[in-house]
């Protein structure tokens, strides 16, 4: 049942002039990159004090959201653990928004109660943003459970850290997920490290994308640098969940380059590890040399996205700067939904 | 009226906002086609289908958390615990995901759920099987809590519970799903919140909730009247949030409390209930406040022993005349 | 890694007149008789109101319990769910000393205060006994981590429900189980149902032996109703374990034919289903013409056991009858060990 | 005396039962390798090697219930949850497999098994990872619970936990860990079940434990005594079995209390100490018991908000003032 696909040697798409391709392509870039430079102010402001508590940085892991969300439809779920800004930002959450919520302020997508590890916009399909390693894998099922319920053909793209791999839950989730034949991705987001624990040395069976077989989910390896790569298998999954098939687990080989939160030294692994994955694995340098050599696009196009991104960035830190701390009055609001 | 058990009480206002309301559906451990462990259920998988009555594996925090899920995106799942017991596995979600995702978004994800299943000692099941959880859930910011100890309020405030927007907790009781009472026809909800005075009277207040307010009940009728002690009872109903001003105005009439609860006794539910009443009518107390509680240890499956633990009429009635300084 | 082996067909031990099997196998035919014996008794007693609470009946699946421990040591581990009576008597625990814990009685293995399903007994390495269907697989995954931590040479033997498959702490153990290659068998009791609900409508893939497949544990499954068949796939397992290799998952295919506990009607299925089970497979029936083809055990020689069998049964009974409940001053000691 | 830090001293005391005892090991997430999440086992991995020093997948429940199963065997193994958040998922072990097997095998089988990790809210990390347990596991028989505010009572009680035969939940702080203070030398064992009078005084009793025994020490020193009031400051420590005679021996002095806690306020510790005082001292009291706790509400991460919702050395203060009727 299970397919094995490392698609670091295939090439994904045909050269082609297809200019809705080429379009896509280019936003995604662009996406990428905010996602990318978004987290960078992240860790400035946190360095500043601006930001408290936990900060999760996706820096390096941006493929994996990014193809994800091309490959589906806009009101199709999204849900994810604490680490969980790029996926708020992908859903289509306005930068100034998650930028307000890590600062603990009134402008937050969750009015700065809940902080970097738990931001919600429904009306973006985004459902959190759970700072509980596992807990999102059953919620996200139930989000699944909903589509079905309602068959209203949405699909639910749970994200699942390689550490969060040996939570119970999650194979409850697989069990119901397959009895009942939920339309849901299963995507495991393996980065090699869950905080300062390898993949290798938190599991009996280190290939995750197989953890879904005992229970007949059938699973694929992907390279999830690579956003192309991602975004055909999501495709699939999705087409595959639509059709009533049932959930399909992806594992995503990807790589955090920052430590796992901002207190983290990471002293776990080599600095050259690091800097190989960055060299010849960065999601973003193959998509741009991917666009150069494919479409063309030059120099200035590319400074030209720059330009825009930190721009966008840039508001976003402004915005979350100066927006005020919530009001006293909010410490009794939202507690009992009316 | 109608005469029936608080089994049927449940089921009947399950099925009534089944009926009112397509987004409610039932989901738990045999709760389908078995008609449910304590048959809660009977018939519900007939009436409305397996899409809406669902049958679960064994793996209540997935299922808690499915059905959590579900209720994010605006869907009403009921979900029956078999027993609450079980649920210690879920209580991740129940609290971290259900009851605190409302404050955390900002009040923009809300979790209409309700869980509920018996909780509380059943009949020589013995210590796993017994655990009173109401001092636990009724801790917890977020959440409503309620413990119906009649029929009429069981399916009262089951409805209440569908209705209601937030995570609710339902603290049923196994040995009362046998007992039958009259509940009230058409479209009966007790609100959330809202204690009931089982007995009135003047010397003595004993508050409690579940199956020791019926017990408390028996205290005051079958011991403490022939006594010359007029006891008034009353039944919490509801233990998140709790009914204060009908306690309070209680206590400023009897001026004597006794509290009971199937809770273990150390940071159970009857110190709360107590503590609030020493700082809101301090002045109004002529006695101390006594605490009738189950006794501090795990409950034993002997027979003479489990009954020895549970707060049981007499010793509620003790409690009494002691507060009322006789005998 | 995973090897399929229904032995069913498969005749397990060749004809000898090794004068010590035969031994072995008339005192496990008496073991049981004595476990089936024993639980008809409980459920009389039962019906008399002598045992109160659940009481979860055996009857159906003997050949597990008494396969396994005949070839494993005395002190190997041995844990299982609320369903245990048969285990502690097969791991030694005096048929009186249960029968007065199923009347909550002073003379109880527990002193009364477990009751049916909370017994415990060290010295005949059981440990339980569990009400949280489940939980004993994470203990006895910790059994055998203390085996391991000593270095005693124990193997860990926990039954499984096939309901209990579908919790989630079974794959956290198995994850560190093969992670850490303990001496574990996890011995999936197969007997089709968790209370009403069939293994097909629990399981998203109903093939339990592959349930360890995805973190890396052999699987295999075997008849259940056999007792040499379960007996040899014990000895593999046990010396895979001794060796240093890690768990195995063996699936026993087996039948209660009594309902879940005593108030269950049973109504999941059918009487032909139970009588079929009843008359070709009963593992003690299959026992007795084994005994009779292969080593000419005549009538009286079962007639024999069978008394001897019942008189133990008797003097269980009455012990338990007789037997006083526990004094009030039991209420408040064993709880804080000193 | 040493002066350490509270992390090094809960390091030194699981180090020196270790050193005491082949039985005893540490085991729990990033605790050999990362030398702990907070750091609190550094150094021990290189001293005890990977066999006693172990690092296991992020299973709450399943190494709960492993190490619950060792101890059985009579190991004596030490588990740490990251935080007392996580162990909600691992709660069915702690409560039904640990504190109730004692009890319920006749005493045959018991747990002698430590449950540590930081409990309560630290800074900024939000509801999920906030919430205080204390009442929840002091509520349950069969366990011990102690929760230190000092580097001293961190090691005295982490060293008498490793050596008490049943199961003990250590509820550390992580606001705390950095905090330094003296230690003794030598084999420092607090006694369980014993409160320290963190500082003396006659107008007022403040019950507390934890860091918040701190604010309250806070409050006496820094805000109270210049107002001319003098509060006596318990530290619990041990939160079951509690001290009740250092409290009533407290009470019966000052006749005021008020009673801080960082639980939720309804249900929470308060509760139980307030409500037993009055059971015991209700004549001694000159005035209604103050409670002083979390706001009832799930952590906001917002700082202001954050700050609002603890209970802190001015609020505790307050709370004085209000019982000494001045202010
Ligand atoms: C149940 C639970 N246990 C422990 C933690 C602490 N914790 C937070 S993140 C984390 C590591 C998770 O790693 P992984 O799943 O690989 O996700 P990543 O951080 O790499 O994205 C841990 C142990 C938690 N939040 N929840
Ligand atoms: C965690 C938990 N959930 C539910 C129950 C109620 N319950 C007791 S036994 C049982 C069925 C278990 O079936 P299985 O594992 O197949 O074992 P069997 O009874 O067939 O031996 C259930 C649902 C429980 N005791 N514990
Ligand atoms: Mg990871
Ligand atoms: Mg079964």
């Amino acid at each position: 049942m299970a397919a094995k696909s490392t698609s670091k040697t295939k090439l994904n798409v045909v050269k082609t002039n297809d200019p809705s391709e080429k379009e896509q392509l280019l936003k995604d870039y662009e996406q990428m990159l905010l996602l990318r430079r978004f987290e960078e102010k992240a860790a400035q402001m946190y360095g500043l004090g601006l930001i408290g508590g936990f900060c999760h940085l996706y820096i390096g892991q941006e493929a994996v959201v990014t193809g994800a969300r091309a490959a589906t439809n806009p009101d199709d779920y999204t849900i994810t653990s604490y680490r969980c800004h790029a996926h708020a930002i992908a859903c289509g959450i306005e930068p100034k928004a998650v930028m307000a919520e890590l600062t603990g302020r009134e402008g937050g997508i969750s009015k700065g109660k809940g902080g970097s590890m738990h931001m919600f916009d429904p009306e973006a399909a985004f459902f959190g943003g759970h700072g509980i390693v596992g807990a999102q894998v059953s919620l996200g099922t139930g989000l699944a459970f909903a589509s079905k319920y309602r068959g209203d053909g949405k699909v639910c793209m749970t994200y699942i850290g390689d550490g969060a791999m040996n939570q119970g839950q999650v194979y409850e989730s697989f069990n119901m997920a397959r009895l009942w034949n939920l339309p849901i991705i299963y995507i495991v987001e393996n980065n090699k490290y869950g905080m300062g624990t390898s993949v290798q040395r938190a599991s009996g069976n280190a290939e995750l994308w197989k953890r879904g077989e005992s229970f007949g989910i059938p699973g694929k390896l992907i390279d999830g640098m690579d956003y192309m790569a991602v975004r055909d298998a999501i495709a699939d999954a999705a087409d595959y969940a639509r059709m009533g098939k049932g959930p399909m687990l992806l594992e995503m080989e990807t790589y955090r380059y920052r430590g796992h939160s901002m207190s983290d030294p990471a002293k776990y692994r080599s600095k050259e590890e690091v800097e190989n994955m960055r060299e010849t694995r960065d999601p973003i340098t193959r998509m741009a040399s991917y666009l150069d050599s494919m479409y063309g696009v030059g120099e200035d196009a590319f400074k030209e996205i720059d330009r825009k991104v930190k721009k966008v960035v840039g508001d976003a830190a402004s915005f979350a700067e100066a927006s005020p701390q919530p009001g006293d009055a909010e410490l009794y609001t939202d507690i009992m939904p009316e | 009226m109608v005469m029936q058990t608080y089994r049927e009480a449940l089921r009947d206002g399950m099925s009534e906002e089944m009926r009112r309301d397509k987004n409610v559906f039932l989901m738990g451990e045999e709760v389908a086609e078995y008609q449910g462990a304590y048959k809660c259920s009977q018939g519900m998988l007939d009436e409305f289908g397996a899409k809406r009555v669902i049958d679960t594996p064994i793996s209540e925090m997935g299922f808690a958390g499915i059905a959590t899920g579900a209720a994010m995106t605006g869907l009403r799942p009921i979900v029956e615990f078999m027993t609450w017991n079980f649920a210690m596995q879920a209580c991740d979600h129940i609290i971290n995901s259900a009851a605190k995702t409302s404050y955390m978004s900002g009040g923009v994800v809300t979790c209409p759920i309700v869980f509920r299943g018996p909780n509380g000692a059943a009949a020589r099941v013995a210590a796993q099987h017994s655990q009173d959880y109401s001092s636990w859930y009724a801790h917890i910011p977020g959440l409503k809590v309620v413990a119906p100890s009649t029929p009429a309020d069981a399916k009262g405030l089951i409805k209440a519970a569908i209705r209601d927007n937030g995570p609710v907790v339902v603290l049923e009781n196994e040995i009362l799903y046998g007992v039958s009472g009259e509940v009230p026809e058409g479209d009966h909800v007790v609100p959330i919140g809202k204690a009931a005075i089982l007995r009135p009277g003047d010397d003595v207040t004993i508050i409690s909730y579940s199956i020791t307010a019926q017990k408390a009940l028996r205290a005051a009728e079958d011991i403490l009247k022939a006594e010359g002690i007029s006891a008034e009872v009353i039944d919490l109903r509801t233990l998140r949030p709790w009914d204060k001003e009908t306690v309070l105005a209680s206590v400023r009439k009897t001026n004597r409390v006794v509290v009971a609860a199937e809770t273990w006794p150390q940071y159970g539910v009857a110190a709360e209930i107590a503590a609030t009443i020493l700082e809101e009518a301090f002045d109004d107390l002529d006695a101390p406040i006594a605490r009738v509680s189950a006794l501090d240890v795990p409950l034993p499956y002997a027979a003479n022993l489990e009954a020895k633990c549970l707060p049981q009429a007499d010793k509620i009635a003790a409690a009494a005349r002691q507060v009322c300084y006789k005998g």
